[in-house]
């Protein structure tokens, strides 16, 4: 019997059913990346955050180094509202592969408004990146606290008839509680999570490495955080948990989904290997054919954790 | 050493034939050129070769003892041949990740991703051409040589260095028919006072249609002075810190002053070559 | 002049002088090290956490690697205040590097109370624990709070005559607000920080990889972290900053004390390399020689940062 | 790999010849045993070559393609010739450490710190000794076949397997004059039921004064049972994961039952040799 089914890739994330678990993080993908791979194999687009006006972003340098990961301080650079639905939406409307698009702002109103002028045709959800620790001061963003939270995603919820994600932080001390406040709020899902403030400092001129002094750090080295968040969440939220932070192997993709996400992006290894998004789908599917597993409720939120009870 | 596997093949849009790829190479030599210069010799497969001077590869460094570089480095295509399948690069050592190419070995895979960039243009009536090069910018430079010759421009070469020990690439473009003339730091030959009449006495023969530079910011200022007062167009290579060399996270963006206003371009997709005119 | 000048490594923390600014961070080090290199050339000795009774710790495994680092679910097994006070401490006393004692408790009254037992002689300074992730359910410590920093480090300081250093956690989504409310509360100085939360999953026995199944992360991976930390919290604060977190090279050392901090502590590295304080020691003073430095008040606080001023 | 420079002297309390190290030693050979198993052999310093059977070494594992191991791992001395300069591991690749070392070519550099641990002790009326050892733990167990014939002990060695083809070391514990019995899964005589009648014969003649033993649950309890039926004593080799290996980090604690209690002990420093009859 088994030889006769095929593996079924196929990921629900709520009331969407994507036709893999894959997809990019925000920032870390682009229509440049079509030059190096097909990107309709993706199981979604996901879309550097916008905002609505035009900005510049932050001086460089933007990004440095570090062991096992990267900081970034681009901040959010964008051309706009009008931009978006003139030049971009058309283009990433004639791929298959649905349409994520990333919004922020700096206060609820302008929020808020922006999510409802780009719940547009050919925009399958909207992910609400309520967390870029580079918008405001010292990485505080509105998902640093569950009041906060809940306010932006009421507003967000109102704004829009689209499927609704919330993008949370790790620097928050209160993960569990801010997502609440979004699933409570209406979010159909979370993506957990979004970079770690740090910081790095040249010897040599005593200077940051960042034009920005602190920055997000992304990469392996913050799959650990991104990892225990995503348990902490899945646990505590009913609606559907997308992994995010250091996914570069699949391994990466099987211990997120084994803690409870339902989906994952990739980002920083991206800028390693253009082309890894593209191999951990085929090797997803033949890791599953060698083990006669057919879909991926088989191994979403199957964490044996007889301790687990001890948390939250 | 960071592990990416570039044997599985990956779908490719219809039609497409990959502008850029991930691809490994394997060492064919990596040795010094002098003090602090070292000239990395890779055995490329055709699919990377389709290069144009003035593009760039992502080069994913071995770690060093103790250091770990992550993201990629960018380096300019010193020389390329696709009929022998040859690429090479020319590098100073300066941090982590150059240490890190620095321990590459004959024999040794390497992965690269590439060509990046647009490089450098030769437009039809630019038939004088005066390069103005120092340091590690002749590395982006040394493949116009070839590419005067083979479209029939005539180049003249001012190869800048700290001290005339210290020039490099001289053979390589007097091998191209260029005329190379040697300024140094020692004999005050390389200011940008010394170099402006040496500079202005081949305009004023007719010498210079466009010039090409590469870095150096004195240098930069001194030929849009000359550029503007005497009507030279021009193009530089320029540089800024990347992650994903792509055009996707807007790392390596520079200020650029067009028609009055001031505009960011990403340095890997939009450059690394720019109009001299346009730079800041 | 210059070349009759030797090199001071001498650490000033508050009122307290260390000869150089290397020491071991707690629970990374014991009279084991002894078997390796004299234990006297550190700056100073901090002891593993005690706490008033007897524990056993976390179940097993309690630790596993990450890519950079580790994840740790010890917990704080203790032999009690008795065993440190006959046994533990005329051992520590012999030597001539100075004492410093860590501490936890559940409770504010518990805490008190210990801090209160162990101002003993021979003791030179009292670092309170009031952020280890794995005492309370997932993470939740004293440390993770400004008003429950406040009232422990409050109760502590009328509890003990000796230095009292605040140990702050990364997991806190406040770290200027608590290191603060530690200062407030009459702290001699912070240790900034402790571990990070972090989860790993084996995905062939979909068992987490710990015990406790979440665990603090540690080594050159959180680097960054503490690294920022330690400069929001010198920026911040008056009294001096002990950076800790992924410290293993001559350069992290220097990168902490340019952010701010005054002395550094040395955890996970000394599992890789035992011998890697007393290297780090000897490195440093040659740094300084090479360069002229005679003196750490060169180094410390001397980042160049011309947009520092947008963070807190 | 990591950076871990070994040049650098570091204070060592006076008198105190340190009774372990980290030392920089160099690949003679990294062989195939049998199908899972490796032997690592090293040209090692003298001074971390005045090892005990039992005793283990803290490795800093090379990083295969694509695998970070970051904390060291331990693995106890299968061979040691401190006039030789010779250290020995026999290993297993079971993950991303071992995966790492067997990555190891003659030649190469490798950073070891030990001995670490107690080791086996063999009281003067221990003479007739019994071996009891299946797959890994024949690495552990091995250095005993030539302490025995050092001490002029007799020694029976049980090695149990999977299958005959899969023993190991049977060659090594002859040459040190040992009696070897093969027992495996195939024909069922590697079984506790199998085993127990095999070992009490020897006991009624006499023949075992003290067990030794390493890893399987099974092999402990059944060992237990006859140590405690027939008063026979006997030693065990136990595993834990580790960090430090020097003591420091309490991350390798298993319970022991001692005097009616059950108390935690250190693998890496109170072990990872402990009495038979106290194994939990
Ligand atoms: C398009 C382009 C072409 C280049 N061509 C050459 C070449 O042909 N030969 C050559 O020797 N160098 C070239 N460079 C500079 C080269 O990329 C840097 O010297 C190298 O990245 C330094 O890396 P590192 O780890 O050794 O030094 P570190 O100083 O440790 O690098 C730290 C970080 O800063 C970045 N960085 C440091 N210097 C530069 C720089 N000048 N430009 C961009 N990023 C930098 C690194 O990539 C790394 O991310 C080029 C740069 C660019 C952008
Ligand atoms: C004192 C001692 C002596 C040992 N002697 C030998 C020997 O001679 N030959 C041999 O093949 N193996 C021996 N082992 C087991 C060996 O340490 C593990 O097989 C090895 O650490 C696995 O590492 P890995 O990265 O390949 O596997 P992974 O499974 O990827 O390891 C993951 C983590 O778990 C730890 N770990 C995994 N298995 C064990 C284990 N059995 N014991 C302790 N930690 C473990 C690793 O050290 C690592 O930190 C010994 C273990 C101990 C404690
Ligand atoms: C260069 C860069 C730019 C980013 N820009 C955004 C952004 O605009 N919006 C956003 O929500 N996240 C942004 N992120 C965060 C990523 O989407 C992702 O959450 C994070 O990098 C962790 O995943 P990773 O480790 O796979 O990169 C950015 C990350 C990087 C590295
Ligand atoms: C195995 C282990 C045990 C630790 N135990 C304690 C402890 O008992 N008390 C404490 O304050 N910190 C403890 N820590 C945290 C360290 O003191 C230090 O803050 C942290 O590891 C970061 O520094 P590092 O990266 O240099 O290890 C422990 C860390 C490790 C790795
Ligand atoms: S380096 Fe990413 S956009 Fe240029
Ligand atoms: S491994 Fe650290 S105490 Fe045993």
């Amino acid at each position: 019997m088994r030889d006769l089914q095929t593996v079924d890739l196929s990921a629900r994330v709520g009331a969407l059913t994507f036709k893999n678990p894959i997809m990019p993080a925000s920032g870390t993908f682009s229509e440049d990346l079509a030059d190096v791979f097909d990107l309709d194999v993706l199981g979604a687009h996901v879309l550097k955050t916008i905002m609505h006006g035009t900005r510049t972003g932050n001086p460089t340098p933007r990004v440095c180094d570090m062991q096992a990961g990267m900081i970034n301080a681009i901040g959010i650079p964008s051309k706009g509202i009008d931009y978006f639905r003139d030049e971009m939406l058309p283009y990433w409307a004639a791929f298959n592969a649905p349409l994520v698009v990333s919004i922020s702002a700096h206060s609820v109103d302008e929020f808020a408004q922006l999510c409802s002028e780009v719940s547009l045709p050919g925009v399958t959800a909207i992910e609400a990146n309520i967390s870029c620790p580079n918008i405001e001061a010292d990485g505080n963003a509105f998902a640093m606290r569950p009041d906060t939270t809940h306010e932006v995603v009421t507003r967000l919820r109102a704004a829009t008839d689209l499927p609704l994600w919330a993008k949370l932080t790790p620097n928050t001390g209160e993960p569990v509680e801010v997502a609440r406040a979004a699933q409570d709020a209406g979010a159909d899902a979370l993506v957990v999570a979004n970079t770690m403030l740090g910081m790095s400092i040249d010897i040599d001129t005593r200077r940051p490495r960042l034009g920005n002094v602190m920055g997000g750090m992304s990469g392996p080295a913050v799959k650990p955080i991104a990892l225990r968040m995503t348990y902490q969440c899945a646990r505590a939220c009913d609606i559907p948990v997308i992994g995010c932070g250091g996914i570069s192997t699949l391994e990466d993709v099987l211990e997120f989904l084994i803690a409870g996400a339902s989906a994952v992006q990739v980002g920083t290894a991206t800028f390693q290997s253009p082309t890894v998004m593209a191999r951990l789908i085929t090797e997803l599917e033949d890791w599953m054919t060698s083990r006669g597993l057919i879909s991926l409720d088989q191994i979403i939120n199957t964490l044996e954790a007889p301790n687990a009870g001890v948390f939250k | 050493m960071n592990h990416i596997p570039t044997t599985v093949s990956v779908p490719v849009p219809q039609g497409l034939r990959p502008r850029c790829a991930e691809a490994t190479c394997f060492v064919r030599s990596n040795t010094p050129v002098n003090g602090e210069y070292r000239l990395l010799t890779l055995d490329a497969p055709e699919a990377i070769l389709d290069c144009q001077p003035g593009q760039f590869f992502q080069l994913l460094c071995p770690q060093p003892d103790g250091e770990h570089p992550f993201l990629r480095r960018p380096m300019s295509i010193y020389g390329y041949d696709k009929a022998e399948g040859r690429l090479e690069f020319l590098y100073k050592v300066t941090g982590a990740g150059t240490r890190g190419l620095a321990t590459l070995r004959a024999g040794d895979a390497f992965n690269v991703l590439g060509p990046l960039g647009q490089g450098f243009s030769m437009q039809d009536d630019w038939q004088n051409l005066m390069l103005v090069a120092r340091g590690v910018g002749l590395a982006t430079l040394a493949p116009l040589a070839r590419m005067a010759r083979e479209k029939g421009r005539k180049l003249t070469a001012i190869c800048s260095a700290r001290s005339p020990e210290l020039t490099m690439s001289v053979d390589l473009f007097e091998s191209y028919g260029a005329e190379v003339i040697i300024v140094h730091d020692k004999d005050g030959s390389s200011t940008p006072e010394a170099l402006r009449p040496l500079i202005e006495a081949r305009i004023a023969k007719g010498d210079v249609d466009a010039f090409y530079t590469c870095g150096s910011s004195r240098l930069l200022r001194l030929l849009q002075d000359l550029g503007e007062t005497h009507g030279i167009p021009g193009e530089i290579a320029m540089e800024q810190q990347m992650a994903c060399g792509l055009g996707m996270c807007q790392a390596c963006v520079r200020s650029f002053r067009v028609g009055g206003r001031v505009i960011q371009r990403r340095v890997c997709r939009e450059g690394p070559v720019f109009p001299i005119s346009e730079a800041m």
